[in-house]
């Protein structure tokens, strides 16, 4: 039993972090007003990126390279959707569309493969020896940095949303763009700002997948976890603490199912496996229908500001 | 008539330029006569050979024709269906799931009923229909009952979909029934009075499905510019709040409008089913739904705009197949859509442009 | 000393300020009147940055500065209350009060100072505010005020108030005009736009004129003035701006309407009737439940006991799609989000509640010729500039889109109409030819229910006046029955 | 780096080779599986190219030669051949582009993967003068009774043969437990769950199997996360037959590893070694490669000719690769290996093909 619960628990330490990376930076940028459903594109940026540029440098810095990538990509929606005043949704699903046939692409030019790049050195692992074998507690090491950083994500945008100057702008921002305006902060850079920095979150998101899960960019990454995050953000609440529960809730349900079908086949035999497989959407649909979920979005998401438009 | 140009103009030019930009790409890599000579043969590939109809007569055009309309109607019918959620407010992230659920329907109605040809093919065309429709409700139920915002559920549903029938029904329950140790691919296949006919025989896979994806935009087209019913569910979409007030009934018409989005995509299955695959086939791995919603935007969400964008990006990409064998890579088509998308979202750009140049003329 | 030199503006089409040059000295009190669409907000956006003028430019003391945004404009001290809210609802007083010049500690927001600096300016100005309160659930009233705060707590030293008494109690109207005019003392200039002649007299040390973009005067002195040159000026002719009253109610009209003891969210054992032909007044402070009665007349709200009659049938409920086709007319309180859809036509406005119907609709298709002949008429009766149907509904000014709402309402026949802050922000022809509208449906045999937060339109109106309290009615009063002060009581409920 | 356009008849010295055409599925070029697998066989074993980023370059002998197999290196010889590949994006690509490469004059068109046996009927049906080769499938009728058609020759594998090896190899390898991470739950991947689960029990009755489905094939994260929790129930060795999850369920075997486990990965289709070298035990590889050549072959032979074949142990269509790691009572692991490897051949041992017939299989006494 001991047992279970421990690998429950490492592998949702393991599986969670691309999901709250991508999903708290999701919820920073929809809470500065800007609709981000890109976030499958930028992470497969962020996983490409760090993956290519770890070939170079020390991973950690590869990292941070996956950042920028996910953050350039956010660059060309805030230039499109802030400057340009384009529809933010469809600025984001064209993002997601050039990246998914753009990293074919580019893994072809750059690493003569249609399948992965080539395999870089892993972020290595926060081991105390001994510890890990710790029932439990010892399912809170020998993960990589990231993970414990995914952990301190959600933790950090909080209270930046609540304590800095910053956050109460970006808060104001999503709510009532004119309110912001007319005391003079400019909405466009603000805005800005989150969109960026969202895009770094959802490039770290990517990366953990190709440096830290897996040790090269492999070609389908990263396979439909960027609209989980999208969905994990609107299951938080558009905050950045709900979107990180719902994005490890996420990864739990699925952690839960594989353990089960492992510690107990025959229990885990009485439903097929496909059914298995659907019921962590099933019940988090069951869930939302239960509890309901009114409101929670922030008034001016979607649209574009325009200071001379009423 | 100026107007109508102007408003479609950014969505043309997105496309041209998404295409010179490719080209160039190619040209760069390439040499600009191999660039050439692949476009050609995409462009072959995708309206006809006229440099080969002695070898092959009339197929030299039937067959290129026929996979760029495959290829159209299912565009078409995706792109339709996120377009009339998007005329009512809603995101249809779930075009890909009701499609799903539309094609395994078509695919059991069509093996396993017993009915007349002809009216056996409209009957799983209509049950797939209603099966996809009665799928997208559950977002638009869950939307208007219990607040749930449907991109989360319509994400939720396509995995739902997915899981329940490529991961459980098609490999296990609905799997065909083959003798020994053999895999088939899907299910059974469907009966030949279920198939939808092709229209120009063996060589060419046209088939009815394009007719009647042509018939759904036109359809579509007219309910929605023309009727009451159309009209409300344009004011529901842009304020619902003066909707109400009008006494446009929010609940019934989010859930029609859905209804009828997931009725699109549902057909978009069925006729994938029963047109070309006939039967479903053990994955259908290319994300319809999701090129639906890029259709959507590119037509500006006009039925038919969406059928223009579908027909160019369907021969765009049953022609881009030839692009592989001059050694471009096998998604050069998508890539052109994305690209083409990016440049229609930056279409306030265009516009001032254009309208810099139309003043100036 | 500020100068707006030629300043031009168009929009599309249209152009909102044509050549105007104004000045303004300090500790000034300028008045800006104007029809609606005039043209006085663009004037202010301009001088707050918030418009770029397409000719002309701003000076201060001699300087020639480009005002690119607003920030700008709050550098040189620039204070604006916008005729649109510009808070953010779900933030805190403080928070929205402190938003761009947030007081900081160590580099994090300092709540506390925040927080103080708003006890201390709101004490200033003679403002009861809790700077905790979330602004969303203020009242219109006392969000005006928070504007005004933040405006202040900048510094301001030229203060634009646009429209500011519009949703204001006499009381907190006098409030503000003696906060205004004590700052003014102190040096600050103050810009004042109205459309209530008589505090504009009362007020300003200078008054200005814009018809149409173009400045008519600016050099007017109050003392040498008068409502009828005032309104000759902005309006270009001599024009009768008195509301008939009416023929009063005939003995014996039917009921239209019938309360008792209603109860709802909100309100409480609400009691009153409307007969046919009458004008009910509904009179109170903001957020005492007229918004909620106003709601459940028009089926937004349910109600949880009590009787509702109406046409001499009772009813256990009541939907939107019921009252339009049971004829009850709803001239909302928040137009943009309840009456009209900004980015349909004019036109597609016009239709909207009656859409389903002729001349909108032959059976269930639209019938677009029908249709624009409908609104080209109603934009023709209504006096709706520009008249242009085809254009897009949120390229008219708020007036303009007020005159199309109230229009679209009292087209046909209705039985009751409900109307809440029906003359809101309109300048005096509209809202004279808006009241005198509404006393020709009740002549034509309608009820009609006004709810305003100004007294005198309550008093100008209504044959009967509610007053209404805490949700509940505190005082029922027939024409020339009760003097304003004993409304005013009752509005507050000392009475009781 | 001299380079040559694919497209035929551009070189003289090309215009004298048949065509080989070949349509991958979904997976595509770079699967590290069996597309890859086939197209070894046609491009670096038949025609010595190799392909670079769209365009084909002569491939060294010695290059060459590493791709075969010592067994099989005297027979496999270069061909005059052309290369001719076409990727499949979607299931309804599978016809067009068969017929595509027809009309590009193909000699003979290769489909590989079961996914295709329907589109490589109809192709067939409507060319009967051009000749076909079917991987992973017979043609099959709409009933699911096999069809044969004349100019189509199909190959399937046994692949629960190769797999009864690798359970047996790792029923050594390991002491009490070992995984099998699957991909989609699909008759395929149940073909290899059987057969490895037939060899664990005969190696060691008591090693106990752990079975997990991804549900997928492209989720890598997926493969690792159901690796992780087999191995920390104590899994030692993991086998994967799951596409692209498998590569994941391998890097999570390589980190425990990495960590200081004694445990082990079996990789599927190809050699896979080189993803894990340390940790790599063996791969289950499935001879695709060497079915596209034997086809080429016959074809540049003018001896092709359709009918079924079946592929198991005995035919060479499924093998161990090399196993280069050591472990405790390797040598006696790999004689007993040897000698089952021997029994199936000769059909003295009938593996399980599905979960209802390793029910009542009886491992053969040692
Ligand atoms: N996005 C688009 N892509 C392609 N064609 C378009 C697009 N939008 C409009 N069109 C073309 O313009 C024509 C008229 O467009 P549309 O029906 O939107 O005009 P409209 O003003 O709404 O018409 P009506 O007033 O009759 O409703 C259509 O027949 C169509 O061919
Ligand atoms: N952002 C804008 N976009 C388009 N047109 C505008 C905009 N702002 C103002 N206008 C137009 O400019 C004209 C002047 O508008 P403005 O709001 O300044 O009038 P106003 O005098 O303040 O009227 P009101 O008393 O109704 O508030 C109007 O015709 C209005 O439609
Ligand atoms: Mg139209
Ligand atoms: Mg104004």
């Amino acid at each position: 039993m001991l047992e279970f619960f421990h690998t429950l628990l490492f592998s949702t330490l393991e599986a969670a972090p691309p999901l709250v990376f991508a999903a708290v930076g999701a919820s920073l940028c929809e809470r500065a007003g800007v609709v981000n459903v890109g976030v499958e594109g930028m992470m497969r940026a962020g996983a490409f990126a760090a993956a290519a540029a770890a070939l170079v440098m020390p991973t950690p810095l590869g990292v941070v390279v996956g950042a920028l990538a996910g953050a350039s990509l956010a660059a060309v929606h805030g230039l499109l959707c802030i400057r340009l005043r384009s529809d933010q949704v469809v600025s984001g699903m064209a993002l997601n569309l050039v990246m998914l046939a753009l990293g074919t692409f580019l893994l072809e030019a750059v690493f003569h493969s249609s399948s992965g790049s080539t395999p870089i050195t892993q972020l290595s692992r926060l081991s105390l020896g001994s510890i890990d074998a710790v029932p439990l507690l010892g399912a809170l090491f020998n993960h990589s940095a990231l993970t414990y950083l995914a952990v301190l994500a959600p933790l950090l945008a909080h209270w930046a949303l609540k304590h800095t100057r910053w956050g109460l702008r970006v808060r104001a921002v999503g709510e009532q763009p004119q309110a912001v305006a007319a005391v003079g902060i400019p909405v466009g850079t603000l805005r800005f700002s989150a969109v960026l920095l969202s895009g770094a979150l959802a490039g770290v998101g990517g990366a953990v997948l190709s440096t830290a899960t897996l040790d090269h960019f492999e070609h389908h990454m990263p396979s439909g976890l960027g609209f989980m995050a999208v969905a994990a953000m609107v299951f938080g609440r558009w905050t950045p603490l709900g979107a990180a529960g719902a994005a490890t809730f996420f990864a739990l349900a699925d952690s839960l199912r594989i353990g089960l079908a492992s510690s107990a086949p025959s229990l885990a035999q009485l439903v097929p496996g496909g059914v298995q497989l659907a019921l962590p959407y099933a019940l988090t649909l069951l869930v939302l229908a239960v509890q309901g979920q009114r409101g929670g979005a922030p008034a001016a998401l979607g649209q574009s500001f325009d200071l001379e438009r009423r | 008539m100026k107007n109508r140009l102007l408003a479609i103009a950014p969505s043309v030019l997105a496309v041209a330029l998404a295409m010179l930009l490719g080209f160039v790409v190619v040209a760069l890599t390439k040499g600009v006569s191999e660039a050439a000579g692949a476009f050609a043969s995409m462009f072959a590939g995708a309206f006809g050979e006229p440099s080969r109809v002695d070898e092959l007569g009339v197929f030299a055009f039937l067959r290129p024709w026929g996979e760029s309309a495959t290829k159209a109607t299912l565009l078409t019918l995706t792109g339709l269906s996120v377009a009339v959620a998007f005329r009512v407010g809603l995101f249809n992230i779930g075009a890909q799931g009701q499609l799903v659920v539309g094609a395994l329907v078509a695919a059991l109605a069509g093996a396993h009923l017993a009915l007349p040809a002809g009216l056996h093919a409209v009957v799983a065309l209509g049950l797939a229909a209603v099966a996809g429709g009665a799928w997208a409700s559950l977002a638009a139920w869950l939307k208007v009952r219990r607040g749930v915002h449907e991109v989360i559920s319509t994400i939720m549903l396509n995995w739902v979909a997915l899981r329940l029938v490529e991961g459980w029904l098609v490999p296990g329950p609905a799997r065909a029934q083959v003798e020994g140790n053999n895999s088939i691919n899907g299910t059974d296949q469907v009966l030949p009075g279920a198939e939808l006919p092709n229209l120009f025989g063996e060589s060419s896979r046209l088939n009815a499905g394009f007719l009647l994806a042509v018939g759904v935009a036109l359809a579509l087209l007219f309910f929605l510019q023309r009727s009451v019913r159309g009209f409300e569910w344009k004011v529901a979409g842009l304020n619902p709040h003066a909707a109400k007030a009008a006494g446009v009934p929010l609940e019934r018409t989010v859930v029609q409008a859905m209804a009828v989005a997931g009725a699109c995509a549902g057909l978009a299955g069925a006729v994938l089913v029963l047109g070309t695959e006939h039967r479903y086939p053990g994955t259908i791995s290319a994300p319809w739904g999701f090129d639906g919603i890029a259709m959507a935007l590119l037509g500006q969400g006009h039925p038919l705009g969406v059928l223009a964008s579908a027909v160019w990006f369907g021969a765009l990409r049953a022609g881009g197949t030839r692009l592989q064998l001059a050694g471009i890579h096998k998604s050069f088509p998508e890539l052109i859509q994305g690209v083409a998308l990016v440049l229609v979202a930056a279409r306030a750009a265009w516009e001032r442009l254009l309208a810099r140049a139309v003043r100036r003329a | 000393m500020i100068a707006l030199e030629h300043i031009s503006k168009r929009f599309g089409s249209c152009v909102a300020l044509d050549d105007v040059s104004l000045t303004l000295s300090p500790g000034e009190r300028l008045a800006v009147v104007g029809e609606n669409g005039a043209g006085k907000s663009s004037l202010m956006n301009v001088l707050y940055g918030l418009y770029q003028p397409d000719v002309g430019q701003v000076r201060f003391g001699g300087e020639t500065v480009r005002l690119s945004s607003p920030k700008d404009a709050v550098r040189r001290g620039i204070g604006m209350v916008h005729q649109h809210f510009a808070l953010v609802p779900t933030l805190t007083v403080a928070e929205n009060v402190m938003l761009g010049h947030e007081p900081l500690r160590r580099g994090l927001l300092d709540a506390r100072a925040a927080r103080e600096e708003v006890v201390r300016a709101a004490k200033a100005a003679g403002f009861a505010l809790d700077p905790d309160a979330t602004v969303g659930g203020l009242t219109v009233g006392s969000q005006q005020k928070v504007e005004i705060l933040k405006a202040l707590a900048r510094g301001a030293k030229t203060l634009i108030l646009d429209e500011p008494t519009a949703v204001l109690t006499p009381q907190e109207a006098d409030e503000l005009f003696a906060s205004a005019r004590a700052l003014s003392e102190q040096g600050t200039s103050v810009v004042l736009i109205s459309h209530k002649l008589a505090e504009v007299l009362a007020f300003a040390t200078r008054i200005a004129v814009l018809r149409r973009g173009k400045l008519v005067r600016a050099d007017l002195e109050p003392a040498k003035t008068s409502p009828a040159e005032l309104a000759a000026l902005m309006v270009g002719e001599g024009v009768a701006l008195d509301v008939p009253t009416g023929s009063g109610v005939a003995a014996g009209a039917k009921e239209v309407l019938r309360l008792e003891r209603l109860e709802a969210k909100g309100l409480a054992r609400v009691s009153l009737t409307v007969r046919a032909g009458e004008v009910v007044g509904i009179a109170g402070v903001d957020g005492n439940g007229q918004r909620e009665l106003a709601e459940v007349l028009t089926g937004a709200r349910p109600w949880t006991a009590g009787t509702f009659t109406l046409l001499g049938q009772q009813r256990s409920a009541l939907t939107p799609a019921d009252c339009h086709a049971l004829g009850i007319a709803h001239v909302p309180e928040d137009r943009l989000r309840d009456a009209v859809v900004k980015d349909l036509t004019v036109e597609e406005n016009v239709a909207l509640g009656r859409h389903g119907a002729a001349p909108n609709a032959r059976g269930p298709w639209v019938d677009v010729a029908g249709r624009h002949a409908n609104a080209v008429t109603l934009m023709e009766a209504s006096d709706v500039r520009p008249r242009e149907p085809l254009l897009r509904l949120g390229e008219l000014s708020g007036g303009n889109q007020q005159k199309l709402v109230v229009g679209r309402e009292l087209q046909g026949t209705p039985t009751l109409v409900v109307a809440v802050q029906p003359t809101r922000g309109l300048d005096l022809l509209a809202v004279a030819e808006v009241r005198r509208r509404l006393r020709q449906v009740a002549d034509a045999g309608a009820g009609v229910l006004v709810v305003s937060l100004d007294l005198d339109e309550v008093r100008a109106l209504a044959d009967t006046i509610v007053v209404l309290a805490h949700g509940r009615v505190t005082g029922t009063f027939a024409r020339g029955e009760a003097d304003e002060r004993e409304l005013g009581r009752r509005m507050l409920a000392v009475s009781a | 780096k001299k380079s040559e356009p694919a497209v035929p008849g551009a070189t003289p010295a090309a215009a004298a080779a048949r065509i080989v055409g070949v349509v991958t599925d979904v997976g595509g070029r770079g699967d590290q599986s069996f597309n890859d697998s086939a197209l070894r066989g046609l491009e670096a074993w038949a025609a010595a190219q190799q392909y670079q980023s769209g365009s084909y370059a002569p491939l060294s002998p010695e290059a060459r030669t590493a791709t075969i197999p010592e067994a099989l290196r005297a027979k496999v010889t270069p061909l005059s051949v052309k290369p001719l590949v076409l990727q499949s994006k979607s299931p309804e690509d599978y016809q067009p582009n068969l017929q595509l490469l027809v009309d590009q004059r193909a000699d003979l068109t290769v489909g590989v993967g079961f996914l295709l046996e329907n589109a490589v009927e109809q192709v067939a049906k409507a060319n009967p003068k051009s000749s076909f080769l079917l991987i992973d499938s017979p043609i099959l009728d709409a009933q699911g009774q096999p069809a044969a058609l004349p100019n189509v020759r199909t190959v399937v594998f046994r692949e629960e043969e190769g797999s009864f090896l690798a359970g047996v190899l790792a029923g050594f390898a390991a002491k009490d437990t070992v995984g099998f991470v699957g991909g989609m739950e699909i008759p395929l991947i149940k073909k290899f769950e059987a057969g490895f689960r037939a060899g664990v029990k005969t190696a060691n009755p008591k090693v106990k199997v752990l079975v997990g489905y991804t549900g997928s094939f492209d989720n890598v994260a997926a493969g690792k996360q159901l690796a992780q929790d087999q191995l920390a129930k104590g899994a030692e060795v993991v086998f994967q037959a799951a596409g692209s999850d498998g590569l994941g369920a391998i890097q999570a075997v390589k980190e425990a590893k990495a960590a200081g486990k004694r445990v082990f990965a079996i990789g599927v289709d190809s050699d896979q070694a080189h993803l894990a070298p340390d940790a790599m035990l063996t791969s289950m590889v499935k001879r695709v490669d060497l079915a596209v050549y034997e086809a080429a072959k016959d074809l540049s032979e003018g001896k092709f000719t359709g009918g079924d074949r079946v592929m198991g142990l005995k035919e060479g269509g499924v093998s161990l690769a090399p196993v280069t790691l050591d472990f405790e009572g390797k040598a006696a692991a790999l004689a007993r290996v040897d000698a089952l490897q021997a029994l199936v051949a000769q059909g003295k041992v009938q593996v399980p093909a599905n979960l209802k017939a390793l029910e009542t299989f009886e491992p053969p006494a040692p």
